[in-house]
Parts: structure tokens; C-alpha cells; sequence
């Protein structure tokens, strides 16, 4: 039977299942073919706050986002052309997601009575069954069972078998469009390696859910996407916390310094520390400390011994560090803070995304201590942005604050990674006795033109003097009470962060003119949303613009310059308005906030939306 | 332990010290403290740069001034969680925590039996005067249930730590305690200290003596002194008093003040630093001196044990990763596990 | 301790139950505690309303949800403190703290041994499963050295707390042990918590079937449980395995297992909860199961002790200050000492 | 011998010596009984950092200003027209703040060469012998030997002999200012009741120290300040900790609660503690807890239970506390946080006075956690702004932040006491099954048109409940993870917050009209510069006004109206610019920052200069 293929330019496949399902570890295999097809790919993995939460339920819905294209894109899309249902809970959880006319890949196993029941449907009526799913595309596989008979002479258990089902549903995605099993078959037998059985099991049911879809009578349409126009050159798919992570390490590596990483797990940071602790053989400390104030401490004290201290939390954690994030600032020594924000406050939202810790990364301390803050905007750009947070706090001596949010650490997108060579330099403004005698005194609070002051660490000899967190005098460190002293040591603090927008990139148009009618501002993970929104706006003919901070603090100079030049600022933020905070408080502007405190990123049509009721 | 100087210079006590003015009250036993510790560090000939105090807040932690060393005046109750990173990434460096008993037992609770078991080998010297000195007069967690101080006008309704069962409980690997007044017993014990390899604790009675004077008196003034103290010395039975006639033995499983002109000296409880169930008994000799049956207090080395070291720990499994996978390549990290052409 | 119904209506387990779908993975050992707890207390007819279930963050600590009382999932670590305000402010009722291993032990060792050294009235459930569940599997401070977790793919290089022995050393005045798959000796454990007066500590070993199943399967498994385990009985000897062939004595200074063809039963360690020296050999019976020499687990309650509480003695200083300067007359307050006319 | 008598308006005088001089004692009898004489009276102590500093030196140097005066009087003051100097240093550290053709009162014990060398004199050369002091009238006493004459057969040891110097200097300064000793005696009687020999000694030294003024024969001129016109009625002397502590528990007896304080002792706040400690017979449960995390745990665990909860701290402690109140923003329960300000960052100048905890105030928390905050402007204005806090933390179920600062605390001024009736009742809004069950069922998070839900505490039957740090649903307060309630609830949270604007007062103008050139708005302590600065302006014809918030947030309504009536709106603060920052965000209007931050208030010098400049 011919089977027609059918041409797409991007398609968003959201799978859904209980987080037993292994529907995670299903979209990664399928983003990772996805991209050797040369595909851009943008996910977004949404989990359930439970480690497990009761089977069946809605709340139990784990959930993993795939966009791929073969054009650029830059978020995980917007609506679902193909929703993958493992259950009853899994429809009812994301169905509003589905566009009008997608396909939904229903496990028939997953709709019986119980499930039904546990997903709280009416009357534990299936929607297979009535017609509430008239205006999609509805394709029912009973994957239990068909997983059971493909393994009925396996050997394996019915657990074991059960933990298979996920590769049927692979399989048959894999036929639908038109990608080869290799990759995934590879990874299998990597995994798998020290198990035969079980790996023989995986690749059989992949093979099967593909044969199924080759085989089977009704399933007549394939879709291709081609591979994007992206850039030549080599790729690798990344997440956020993972770009982190390694650009903690090639950071450290390329300031020849040791790297520090203390942490106490929390939900969504966690995972920088795991990545980290994967690699000692880079002479990476990691040190699980037994709280946040503990963790930000050792992390201090490793800075002041010369290596470069990180520490790491999500928002609670964070406000826990603050009290030792300003004695980080009175010694100006250098200290990358890293929150991966979640939804707020208290506990809040833990495994959702939200951008509502800015202002505490401002000002979340007391008395006056300003110290650097910078996002990173998308999972590669945590790389790049977690290097360059690195280097400021090395090269001025100053704690800064890298404002990452669970969208981008969660989330992957393909890389076309640098060369390590290609990564500058950082240079650590280290005292030695040769230079930094001054008549046989060292000043430690001694200060360059950038007013940064020397790092003198334990072993350099005749170097030896005590910090602390006191207010200290301005050349010798010692501890002052002097009232002059106090008010030039504020303002030389407040003004050695604000001159590092000498050593920043000046703020860019990210795409659009430099004026018109509308420029879309925003930091951090809106950026994919708004580039999208922006785009399209831009392609149909608007005066729209789009321009992103990285740098938060200090802000670039030319900043207020590039908003003047548009009549309306819109201010795009996954939280009740900080950004825009700072930015009236700043500049002769009113900005338009636009916030949407959910615990899930925009969409590019509803900043598409704004924008065009904001254009007329 | 201490790192000392390759190049033999001989140190003295005053090149230890600062030019920064001493800022204790006239009469703190803080001064005494600083005094024995400049000295048992010169005469170890140690090396200034490798050296670094890291204290918290309290009177007694604005010490690492008064020491031409290297040093942090960190925050409230976190030195022992600054020295442990500073430690776990410099384990070459001589690091000393210095903190008071509210430091170190009250906002710092947690990092000291973490440090403890965590087992870093740095040195712990906890001042304790049973008073918060710096901020002018409130019951500490070590003040005696009862004591009426600014926050607790009517009597402190506390139940205190008995530190050294503290952090015996909390699998410390070194615990001692020493005292102010007593200048010859504290050198010894700062000395056996800087010699431990792992977390070194050590509990010094402190006077303040604007806020909670005389606290330690019945273990300082020479008329008490003998009666309540017992000093332990590795090897030796348990004896004290005036004139050394009273001794310390088991009866079962308990400990019992005997004369020695009943007992003899061999049949006491020999002092074995080594052993814990000792050191138990010992820490558990914390009676209100002059109470019905009080034991005398014991100074000196209660335990010591060679355990393994975090910092250690941690560069070995370095070296084994490094063995395992070689040495990190940079480029083969940012490249990680699969990447494709386009 | 609990209070209890004034009017006799006769709970059942369920009348405790709420509404909330409880979240805890299929398998996971928190389930039989939950309903050990829920029958423990409708057998003691508590008073719904006048009982309130405090807790940090962790899987464990989800526990209010699923209590038909007061309840408050708190902060990470900070339900100890939590609870000691809450009784103080209100020490007419029955406060149950419900936390985990990195809950109690991690972030919140500090308030865990302050509140102990206090003595409120209130017990602490503490479910030690040896791991984090919540945030997904990272070694916790009762992990055992070397073990492999997401955050220690090489094995942890953290020496584990004994926590027995580290609440005794903070002067805890009830100390018990205590498992989820053996419910009537957990039912049992609670009740006998609940009718101490002061600070009731538990520790219950609770399977992670998740992220580290089996990780008491030696003190739970019908096979290997009797050589492993010691359950404590007051006033009873200590005698374990499969045969309840094998006792406990003391020879010297050291607990020495012996085989009952050899030794009579009332030659063995005889169990009594009030001996602190005791308490303190059942707190060392800490040893990896199987290894060389190893002594068998103990559970049951290993200590209790009479200690005033923090909360009477809270009021009485109130009701003795109020009878040495009469109740406060808010007038006389405002105008203070001293005054003048204009 | 005639002695003359000279009117005085305002006199100010600065005690100074080592901190074991008593000078502290000695300030505070003056003030006491100059408070007697009818005087306004404001104070200001300033201790050294250490507890006792080397003696002799400047770290060590304790000193007390007072104010006092036939006129109303809102500062400190600023020119010193008498400092009493008991030793070298205590010259050095404060000969700067004397007036030209101000008085010294020098102890000249006090300045022999080890003296003149610990406070570092050039050469060991005593000021008093060289041509330094011309511009000043000094007055010699060797008061060491005349308190040791007086007591020669006291039978008293050298060291109790001593410690009544500062009595003669005060005897001295009583006939100076034309003053009787009786209220001193009495104090004296009633301190060393049980010490008759030290009663006595006392007295007579201080009767030796009048004695001499009365026939030495060199002080032939004596100053009287006459009472002023206060308005009718019975005052006493107030210090702002001490108003805060007896605020505290005015308003739990008014709103029929229990107050349960939880706090860790740090200067400047710990002498609230220490208050509270004294008044246990107004049933007052104050808990020392292990640290402020503890604290502020117990205070929130002590409002559920249905006590009012009351924590308090200084910066660095407040810090800690950040978590923690983000649970209280959550649970939606009554907390007092005080915060008694001081010089940070980090440890930064712990016994000197800053304003620099606002911006903390607002946004030291992870997510999106506002709180009402609001500040007293004077010490006896603490007592009525803790009762407001109090009050709208129980009407309203919300976490209220306290700005006092150490200015405040520990300055005093005399005050006309309210009777305790005519203090507003405070009416919680406590749940009961009667009224609080819908069918049976209790909504704990329902709410009012104020949006305030009602306070179920333990112990009310059939209102069983479970809330916590997890975001909750709107009515049920069971965990909710659903999307649109999250946004809803941020909403609800800040719209509460908002709306309690409706029930405060609104902005009103200080002095001056409500429209002109210039208007001041401060807030905390600068309120009193700022009154008499404007003061005299608007005597000398000049349109200046003044405002003063007490509401920080939400601000008054009506605060941009008043704002806007002015050409220039001036806003001075002992710290970097935070409440402009915040105003510049909200309003439309660029207002002048004036900022001092040396650990010290504003002199009213100070702004009437500054505002001199601006009208020019
Ligand atoms: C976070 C924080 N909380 C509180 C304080 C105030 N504080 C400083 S030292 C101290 C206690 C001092 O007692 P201790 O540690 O026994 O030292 P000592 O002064 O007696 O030597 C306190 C409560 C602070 N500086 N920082
Ligand atoms: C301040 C803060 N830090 C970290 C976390 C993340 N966190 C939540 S629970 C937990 C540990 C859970 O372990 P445990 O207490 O043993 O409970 P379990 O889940 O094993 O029952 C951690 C680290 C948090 N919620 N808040
Ligand atoms: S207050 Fe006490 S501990 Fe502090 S310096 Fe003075 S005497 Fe020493
Ligand atoms: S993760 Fe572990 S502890 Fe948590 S609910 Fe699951 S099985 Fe229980
Ligand atoms: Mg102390
Ligand atoms: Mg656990």
C-alpha cells in the first residue's frame, strides 16, 4: 500500500503520560533524531510536583514539549499538532493545547474504567467514545497490549515488559515521520549494554510501534520536516542546566582556576550540581553542604582561597544566601550566585517557571549592596551568559547573580557549540609581593581605575590581612567606623558595579529597526516568545521591534538610548512586574508591562496578540 | 595541622600579631587565649601565609585581627561553613575557626556538627563564656538554666548544651576543653589540637568578666580549683584534689569519686584518649560544681580518632576520576555524547 | 501528648483521613506510617481539632494534607521551630512534627537539637529513608559513605549521622527507633511517644522504593531480619535472632554477643529506657549490617527521661511574675516610672 | 559672689568619655530632669562598636547629645554648645561637632601623656595647654581628684571611689543650667537602696560637683532654658525601642491576643527584647530562639496557633528572615517584623544609625511576596506606628514590616501619653463554625471585600485545616497547581496589599502649604531635620512644605497629588536612594535625592543648605 508523505515546516509533538510512562526519556530520543535530521528543536519538559504522584491522576501528568522545524525557531511552540495520550489523565491535562484538526495518539489501555475515573471524567465516560474529540484527528493504539504480545516470548516479567510500552509509541512517531530508528537503536544498546534481555525487549517493541505504522491499513499519511537552514557547522543538542554547567567549567578552566560548586539541592537546580558532580575528572569540587546558607558560605570561603566559588538555588534557597551574598559584596571577591527561578513565593510552584526572583536578586539584602545580575535567554545561551558571569565576577571582584528560570534549565534546543579555543581568556586580578607592595604594606582595598581591588589569596607570601564584614577603610581594609569612610565605601561599591557597563556589550536590536512603533523588551526566557511574536509582526509589515536585556545590572549604558526611539515599550515578564520596575524608576519612560504569572512561558501568539492590540 | 616554614626563620609570639589595636574589655580572658595561641604558633614555626582564621561574629571572633595571617571576620555562626569550603578547596592551608558558644551553638549549630562529621582537618576553638558578650548580655545556649541576664530577667528558661556530649553525638574526631586561666594546660591543648588530623574541637572556658564574670571561677580560683577540676593526662588515672588524694574509678558502669587512701592508683579509670565510651563518661562529667555528688570537671584531650578527611576524600576521588577518564578535555565536554553535521 | 476528645465519640482511622488524594509513589513506606498514625491516634480518641501536624518540605512532609487536623506545611527544615512557637504560645495541644531525613538532620539540624535541649511537649516523626525523595534522589545526611546518588555519581565522601547518638547528645528526653513495615511495633512506638511528657524524638526507617529501595531491607526482610534486629522491650533482656538464641551482656565496658547456650538470661544487658548509659550503648549499636562484629539494630525506645518543659516553664515564670507585680495594668505601663506635668 | 543668668532657647550638650564613664547615666539624668524643668528634649547616644574599646582611645569613646529647649525641638540638634570631654579621646572624636564659642568641660585627669598617646595627640601635647582650643571656652576640672577628695572618708575602695566621677561633672552641669538635684537624688536613693555607702558617696560628689559651679569663682555666668510650650498635660520621657516594646503590648491586649515575641538578640533591636522581658506580668512570652530564622519559624508557628506573632532583628537578621515571611505572605496570617535599621552592608557599622533596609523591606523575599510595610518617625511615634502595624497585620492577615532604625531606638523625647482607653480596639478576623461553615464545609482562603480571609486557629472546632508554603486555591486553600489560580492568587495577594490603602490615612502635609517650590518628603528618622530645616525656611518666607510617609506599602492614595503640587520634591535618606526609587517607579515625576550614609542622621543644617541650594 503506498503511504503519501506529506511536507511540514514545523510540528509540535507533546507527550504525555504518568511519570511512570517514561514519556521524558521518549521525547529526548525523539528530539535527538529530530535533530541529526538536521531539524531546530526547542523543548519543554513539564513535570508533576510529585516525585510520583497517584497513578492515573491529572496531577500525575508528566509531560514533555517538542518543537522541531526546518526553519529557525525559538520557543517550544504553541499549539500541539500531536498530542500523545497515555491515559485518560494525560487528554484531560493537555487537550487545550491541541490545535483544531491535530492528531491525538490515544494508548486505549489508558481510558478503561479506572483511568477514567482517576482522571475524573463524568460518569467515567471515555472521550474516545463520544464526540467531544470530533475536531481532531483521533489514532487509538492499544500499547499494552501490543508491547505484551511483541515480548510475549521475551523471557522478561510483566513489570519489566510494561516498562517497554514507551518505545512502542517512539517506534510508531518515528514512522509518521519518516526518521530512521539507528539513533535511538544505538542509545538503546549503550543503555542497555549490561542487559541483553531488556535491550533486546526495547528495540523489538521500537521496531514493532514503527512496523505497526508501516503495516497497518489506516495509517496513510507520513510527514517530513526537513532540516533547517540553520547555520553550518557542528551541533549538539543542550539543555539549560546542562550549558550551564559546563560553561561553569570551561570558565573556571579558562581563568586557571579551581571551581567551586556548592550547593544544597533544590528543584529546578538540582540538576547543575548532578551535571557537575559527572565531572571530577576536570578537577570540579562539588560539595553538597547541608543548606543554602552553608553552601554559599564554603563557596565564599573557596573564593577567598583562590578558586572561583558558585553557588547554586532555586528562590527559598536564595533568599536564604542573601544575608552572605552582602558579605560577599563587602569583600569583593568573586562569587557566581546562580538562581534557577521557579514559581513563587514560598514554596510556591516548584517544578513551574516563573521570572519573579529579579527583584530579590536586586535588592535581597540589607543595607546598600549592589552586585551584578545577567540572564541568560535559552538553553544555549546559558553557556555563553554563565561564562561571561564568570568573568565579571573574576575580573571585578564582585559577586554576580545569574538569573536562570526553570523553562530554560529544563529546556534543549540544538547547539552549534564553539571551539574551546575560542573562548577568551579570564584574568584574575591576583596581588603578588612584586607588584603589590606599597612600602612594604599591602592594601588590600587598594583599587585600579575600574576600582577593583586585588586578589590576594592565602600562600602568597608577605600578603597576609584579615576582611571581613564590617565596613572597612578604603585603602588598608581595616575595619572603620570613620563616618566619611562609610559613605565613600557605598558609593565606591555602587560605582565599581555601575562602571562595568564599560566592559559590557552595548544594548542591541535583537531584530526590527532601531525606531518605530513598538519595541518588545524583555530578559531571560521570554526571548524565544517574543522573537517569534516579533518576527511575524515584522514579516506582516508592523513598525515592531525587538531588543533583550542580558545584562540587568548593571544595565548597558545605551540602554534608555534604544527605547527612546519607539513610542511604546512593551515589557513582557513571567511575573507581576519587575523588570519594568527598574526601568521607571530609572528612565524618563513609562514602559507597558505585560505579564503573565502562570507558571509557564508565554506563547509567541500572546505576545503576538498584545503587540497588535497595542498597534491599533 | 599546621603548615610550617621551609625556610627557617624563628617566629616569636609578637610576629603574629597586628598592628590593629586590641579591642577586648580590660580583663577578658580573651586576651589570654590570644596570648597562648601566638605563642604555640611561633614556637610551631608555622608558615603566616599558609595560615587562616576564619572566625564568625562575638567578641571573641574579631580574633583573626590580632593575627598576621591570613583571615576572614565572616558572618554569625557561618566560620565553620566558610572554613569548609576554604579547606575542601585548599587542603595545603592551617585553618583555625575561632567562635564563642553563641556562635558556634546558637546560629551556628548546624554547620559545626556538619563540619564535625564531615571530619575537615581544621581547628576549632570555641570560646565559651556562657554569655552573648558582643551584643551585651544575653543567656547563651551554654548558660546554666536560670541565670538572669538582659533577655532573661527572671532566669533563662533554657535547658544548655553540654557541648562536649554535643558533639561527641555529632561523631566529632578530636574533643577537648582548656580554659583561660590556665595558660600552660592551653598551649598543651592547642599544641595536641594543631597536631590532630581531622576536625579538632576544643572548648575553652572564657571569662567575660563585664557581662557573666567569675562564670568558670570554681575552676580557676585557686581555693576551688583542685576540688572541681580533674586534669586528664593520656595514660594516667583520674586523680585530683588539694593534695592529689582523691581518684575517679568505675564501679559497673558508673563513675565514682574515690580516696585514694582507700583505692589504689591502679585500680582507677586510666585516661585512654582513644577510647569513646571514656570520652562519654567524661563529657557526661558536667555537674553543677559544689551540687550534691558533683563530679569534678575534666580538662584536656576527652577523644581523639583518625578518621578519614573530606578534603582528602574528595581530591582522591578526583585523582580516580582523572584515572578513570582521563584528565577533562574541554573540548570533549562541550561537544558531549552525540553531535551532528549540518 | 495528645489531647483528647471530651466527648466520647469513637474515631475510627478514617475520620482522620481528609479529602486529599494522597501523593506519596505506589510502594512508598510513608503509606503504613500514615495509617499507623491514623489508627494510633483514633484509638487514643484524640480531639481532631485541638491537634495540629507540623512539617518541613519532603515527600514526608506532605503528611498534614492527609491528617483530618490542624496542620502546616511549613518551610524546608524550619518545622521544629514552627512547633516550638506554636507551643509555647499554646501548650494546651498535642503537636506532632512530621520530617525527613535532610528535613531534620540537613537544613534543620539546628532547630532539631535546640527544640530538643527545650524539652516542648511535642513528638518528631522523623522518617529517615536515607535519601532525599522529594528533590529526586541525593544522598542525605544519613546515607551511608560511598553511596551512589545523583549528586555523588562516585559515591558520597559524607560520614553519616548517627542520629540516635546525636540527639542524645543534645540532651534529648525520648529517643526511639522504629519501622514501616512492621506496624504494630510502630503503633506501639507512637503511643508510647505521645504519653511522654517533654520532646518525644522517633526515628523511622521508611523505604524510598524510588530512589532507594531496600536500603533497610536487612532489618525488614523475614530472612535476615532476627540476626539484625534487637527489639527493645522494657525490662527485658536483650535477645535477637531467628531462634531468639543469641543475647546481649556487658562485659567490662563493652556490649559482647553471646550465644543464651552459653549465658544465662539474666546475665544479659537488661533493657531500662531511664538509663542514659544505656541509652548510649543502644545509640553506638550503629554498625553496617554484615560487617565483622557487627551488633544487631536495636528498636524500640532506647531513652526517656522526666525534664521540666520549656512551655510550663514558660508560664510559670508568667504566672510568678504576675503574682510578685500583679497582673499588667496597661495604664501604668504607657506612663512608665517617671512623669511630669506641663 | 553675683553670678549672672543668661536665657537660652535651645541648649545642646554632648557627654563624652570612656565607655566605662557612665556617660550614658549621666546624659540621661540631665535629660530627665531638664524633661521635669519642661523642656522638649531629644536625645542621641552613641556607642563605640566594641564593648569596651581600649580605654582611652577613640574607638572606645561612648558619647550622649542632648537636645533640649524652651521651643519644640525635632532633632538631636546640630551645633554642640557644651561637650563634656572626660578624657583626650573623647576631645578628638567630637571637638568637630562644638560650635564656635562653644564650651569644653574638660576633665584634666584625663589628659596626662598616656591618655594624649592612646587618643593620639602629635607629641603627647595636650590640647588643653596649646592654642587649639582658642575658639572655644574651656573649662578645667580634674574631676578624677575631686570625686576622690569628696570621698576621701567614704571608706569606699579606689575603683567604687571612680565610678561616681560623672556624677560631679553632672552636679557641675546641673548648676550650670540653673537646675535643682532633687529628681537625680531621688534616682540615686532609689538605684543604691541596698548600698547605702555607694547611695551616699554618690550624692555627695554630685552635690560637690554643683557646690563648685556655686563658689568657684571663676563661673560667674549660669544658663536657664525655660520650659516650653508644650502643649497641657502629663509627659514622660520615651526611648523608641522602649515605645515599640510597650506598643507591642498595648496593641496584643487591645486586639485580645496573646503576644508571643520570638527573637535572636543583634544590635540595635535587642533592647525591645529585653523590655518585653520585663513586662511578663502582661503575659508577654518572649522566646530567645537559636538564631532569626528560628525566631521569625516560632513567631509564625505562634500566629497560627492564634497569638499575634511578633519577630524583630536588624538588617543582616532580617535577611535571614526572608524565607520564612514568604511563608507568613502565603499562609496570610498576622506578622509584626520589626527591623531596627543600622549601617550595613553585610555587618557593616552595627551600632550605627542607616535607612538603608527599605528596598529589602520590599522585595527580600523569592517570588512575587508583598507585605505591608511601615516606619515611625520619632522615638515616641514608635509606640502608635506598632500598634498601626500590629493592627492592620491582624485586620488584615498579612505580614507587616516595621522600620524603626537605631536613631530612633535609641534616641529619646518626652512624650504626652495616651491614656490606654482611648486606644482603638484591634478586631481580628477569627473564623467560627457558626458563621464560617458553607454546608458544612470550611473555605479557609474565602474572602471579604477587603480580600482578608478569616484566622481558624487550633483548638475551633470543625475547622480543621491544613495551609502551607505551596500556592493553595483560592477558596479551598488546598495545593493548587493549576495555572490560571496561581495568577489569580498572585493578583489577590498584592491586591490585598494594595487595598489596605482604603484604611490607612491619607498622605497629609507636615507644614507648610500644599503647594509651592519645594517639598520635602522623608520618611523614618529624618523626620526631624526635616521639620525644623522646613521650619525655618518657611520663616524666613521661603514656599517650602513638608511631608513625611508612614506608609511605605501601599503608599497613600493620595501621595502623588500631594507630590505634584511642588516644583521640586526632595527626598532625603541616610542611604544610597531607595524610597526615591521606589517613588520614580510609581509615579510620574523625577524627585531630587539627597542622601547621607555615614552612619549618622541628618543634622537639620544639613537639609536646610540643600534646600537653600535647590530655591536658588
Ligand atoms: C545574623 C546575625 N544575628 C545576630 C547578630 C548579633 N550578634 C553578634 S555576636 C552575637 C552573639 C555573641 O555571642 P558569642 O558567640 O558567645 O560570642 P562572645 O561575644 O560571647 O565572644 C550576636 C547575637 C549578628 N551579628 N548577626
Ligand atoms: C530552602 C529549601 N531548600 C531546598 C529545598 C528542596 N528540598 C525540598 S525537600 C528536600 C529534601 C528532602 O529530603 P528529606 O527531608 O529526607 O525528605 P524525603 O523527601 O526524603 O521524605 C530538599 C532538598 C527546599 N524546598 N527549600
Ligand atoms: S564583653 Fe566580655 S567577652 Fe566581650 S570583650 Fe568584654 S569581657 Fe570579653
Ligand atoms: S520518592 Fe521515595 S520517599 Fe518520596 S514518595 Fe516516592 S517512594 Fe516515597
Ligand atoms: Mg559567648
Ligand atoms: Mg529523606
Amino acid at each position: 500500500m503506498t503511504k503519501v508523505t506529506e511536507k511540514k515546516e514545523d510540528v509540535i509533538i507533546l507527550f504525555a503520560g504518568d511519570s511512570g510512562d517514561g514519556m521524558q526519556l521518549t521525547g529526548s530520543l525523539f528530539t535527538n533524531t529530530s535533530a541529526l535530521y538536521g531539524n531546530d528543536i526547542s523543548t519543554f519538559p513539564d513535570f508533576p510536583a510529585e516525585i510520583r504522584a497517584p497513578l492515573g491522576t491529572v496531577a500525575g501528568v508528566s509531560g514533555f514539549k517538542l518543537h522541531f522545524a526546518s526553519v529557525d525557531i525559538f520557543t517550544p511552540g504553541d499549539d500541539v499538532e500531536v498530542l500523545v495520550a497515555m491515559n485518560a489523565a494525560a487528554l484531560k491535562a493537555n487537550l487545550h493545547q491541541l490545535k483544531i484538526g491535530g492528531t491525538i495518539i490515544a494508548n486505549t489501555a489508558g481510558f478503561d474504567k479506572k483511568n477514567l475515573r482517576l482522571a475524573k471524567y463524568d460518569n467515567e465516560q471515555s472521550p474516545l467514545l463520544d464526540k467531544s474529540l470530533d475536531k481532531f484527528r483521533v489514532i487509538e493504539l492499544d500499547v499494552s497490549k501490543m508491547t505484551r504480545e511483541a515480548l510475549v516470548d521475551s523471557g522478561l516479567g510483566t513489570k519489566e515488559v510494561d516498562r517497554c510500552k514507551n518505545m512502542y509509541v517512539l517506534g510508531f512517531l518515528f514512522w509518521m515521520y519518516n526518521r530512521t530508528l539507528e539513533n535511538t537503536e544505538t542509545f538503546i544498546k549503550e543503555k542497555f549494554a549490561k542487559k541483553p534481555d531488556i535491550r533486546d525487549a526495547n528495540i523489538k517493541v521500537l521496531k514493532s510501534g514503527y512496523f505497526f505504522g508501516d503495516t497497518n491499513e489506516t495509517f496513510t499519511t507520513r510527514f517530513e520536516v526537513e532540516s533547517a537552514h540553520l547555520p553550518k557547522g557542528e551541533y549538539r543538542s543542550i539543555m539549560g542546566n546542562q550549558a550551564t554547567a559546563i560553561g561553569l567549567i570551561v570558565a573556571a578552566k579558562k581563568a586557571n582556576l579551581d571551581l567551586f560548586y556548592g550547593s544544597y539541592p533544590i528543584t529546578p537546580a538540582s540538576d547543575i550540581l548532578h551535571e557537575l558532580a559527572r565531572h571530577k575528572n576536570y578537577g570540579v569540587k562539588t560539595f553538597q553542604a547541608e543548606d543554602e546558607i552553608a553552601a554559599v558560605c564554603a563557596s565564599i570561603g573557596a573564593s577567598y582561597g583562590g578558586a572561583i566559588g558558585v553557588t547554586a538555588s532555586s528562590g527559598p534557597g536564595i533568599a536564604l544566601k542573601g544575608e552572605a551574598i552582602g558579605l560577599a559584596v563587602m569583600l569583593e571577591i568573586p562569587l557566581v550566585i546562580i538562581n534557577v527561578q521557579r514559581g513563587g513565593p514560598s514554596t510556591g510552584l516548584p517544578t513551574k517557571t516563573e521570572q519573579s526572583d529579579l527583584m530579590q536578586a536586586i535588592n535581597g539584602r540589607n543595607g546598600e549592596a549592589p552586585l551584578v545580575v545577567i540572564a541568560p535567554h535559552s538553553p544555549s545561551d546559558c553557556f555563553h551568559t554563565i561564562i561571561e558571569a564568570t568573568r565579571i565576577s573574576i575580573e571585578h571582584m564582585v559577586p554576580v547573580m545569574y538569573l536562570s528560570d526553570g523553562f530554560i534549565a529544563n529546556g534543549s534546543e540544538p547547539w552549534k557549540f564553539p571551539a574551546a579555543e575560542d573562548i577568551k581568556e579570564i584574568k584574575p586580578n591576583f596581588a603578588d609581593a612584586e607588584k603589590s607592595l606599597e612600602d612594604g604594606a599591602f592594601y588590600p582595598y587598594a583599587r585600579d581605575e575600574r576600582l577593583v581591588r586585588e586578589w590576594a589569596t592565602p600562600g602568597m607570601k608577605d600578603l597576609q590581612h584579615r576582611v571581613g564584614g564590617l565596613e572597612k577603610d578604603f585603602k588598608s581594609g581595616n575595619v572603620s567606623y570613620d563616618p566619611a569612610n562609610h559613605e565613600r565605601m557605598v558609593k565606591v561599591r555602587q560605582e565599581k558595579v555601575d562602571r562595568i557597563a564599560d566592559f559590557i556589550p552595548e544594548q542591541k536590536i535583537e531584530q526590527g529597526e532601531d525606531q518605530g512603533d513598538i519595541l518588545v523588551i524583555g530578559w531571560g526566557s521570554t526571548y524565544g516568545a517574543s522573537r517569534t511574536a516579533v518576527r511575524e509582526l515584522i514579516n506582516e509589515g508592523h513598525k515592531v521591534s525587538q531588543a533583550h536585556i542580558k545584562y540587568l545590572n548593571p544595565f548597558p549604558k545605551n540602554l534608555f538610548d534604544v527605547m527612546k526611539n519607539f513610542d511604546k515599550v512593551l515589557i513582557p515578564e513571567i511575573n507581576n512586574g519587575q523588570l519594568i520596575n527598574l526601568i521607571n524608576a530609572k528612565y524618563d519612560l513609562r514602559a507597558i508591562p505585560f505579564n503573565k504569572i502562570k507558571g509557564l512561558p508565554f506563547t509567541s501568539r500572546e505576545i503576538k496578540e498584545k503587540l497588535l492590540e497595542l498597534l491599533s | 595541622m599546621t603548615k610550617t616554614n621551609d625556610i627557617q626563620v624563628n617566629l616569636t609570639a609578637k610576629d603574629l600579631a597586628t598592628d590593629q589595636d586590641v579591642r577586648w574589655c580590660p580583663g577578658c580572658g580573651d586576651y589570654s587565649i590570644l596570648k597562648q595561641l601566638q605563642s604555640t604558633l611561633a614556637e610551631a614555626n608555622i608558615s603566616k601565609e599558609d595560615t587562616v582564621f576564619v572566625s564568625g561574629i562575638g567578641c571573641s571572633s574579631r580574633f583573626p585581627y590580632y593575627m598576621d595571617t591570613y583571615g576572614i571576620h565572616s558572618i554569625h555562626g557561618r566560620a565553620t561553613a566558610l572554613a569548609s569550603g576554604l579547606k575542601a578547596s585548599r587542603p595545603d592551608l592551617s585553618v583555625w575557626i575561632i567562635t564563642g558558644d553563641g556562635d558556634s551553638l546558637s546560629i551556628g549549630g548546624n554547620h559545626l556538627i556538619h563540619l564535625l562529621r564531615r571530619n575537615f582537618d581544621v581547628n576549632i576553638l570555641m570560646f565559651n563564656n556562657e554569655i552573648y558578650g558582643l551584643t551585651k548580655g544575653q543567656y547563651s545556649p551554654t548558660s546554666p538554666k536560670g541565670q538572669t541576664t538582659k533577655s532573661s530577667p527572671m532566669g533563662s528558661l533554657d535547658h544548655p548544651f553540654n557541648p562536649a556530649a554535643l558533639v561527641l553525638g555529632a561523631s566529632a574526631t578530636f574533643v577537648a576543653r582548656s580554659m583561660d586561666r590556665d595558660p600552660k594546660h592551653m598551649r598543651e591543648i592547642l599544641k595536641a589540637a594543631d597536631s590532630h588530623k581531622g576536625t579538632s574541637f576544643i572548648e575553652i572556658y572564657q571569662n567575660c568578666n563585664v557581662f557573666n564574670d567569675g562564670a568558670f571561677e570554681v575552676f580557676t580560683d585557686k581555693g576551688t580549683k583542685a576540688d572541681n577540676v580533674i586534669l586528664l593526662e593520656e595514660g594516667q588515672p583520674l586523680i585530683f584534689g588539694a593534695d592529689s588524694d582523691k581518684g575517679i574509678r568505675f564501679e559497673g558502669m558508673k563513675p565514682v569519686i574515690v580516696s585514694l587512701s582507700d583505692v589504689s592508683k591502679d585500680d582507677l579509670w586510666i585516661h585512654d584518649s582513644k577510647d569513646e565510651t571514656k570520652a562519654y563518661f567524661l563529657s557526661k562529667m558536667f555537674d553543677e560544681p559544689g551540687s550534691e555528688g558533683a563530679m569534678p570537671r575534666p580538662f584536656g584531650v576527652f577523644y581523639q580518632e583518625d578518621r578519614f578527611r573530606y578534603e582528602e576524600a574528595m581530591n582522591e576521588q578526583i585523582d580516580r576520576a582523572i584515572s578513570l577518564k582521563g584528565k577533562g578535555d574541554l573540548d570533549k565536554l562541550i561537544r558531549g555524547s552525540s553531535t551532528w553535521k549540518v
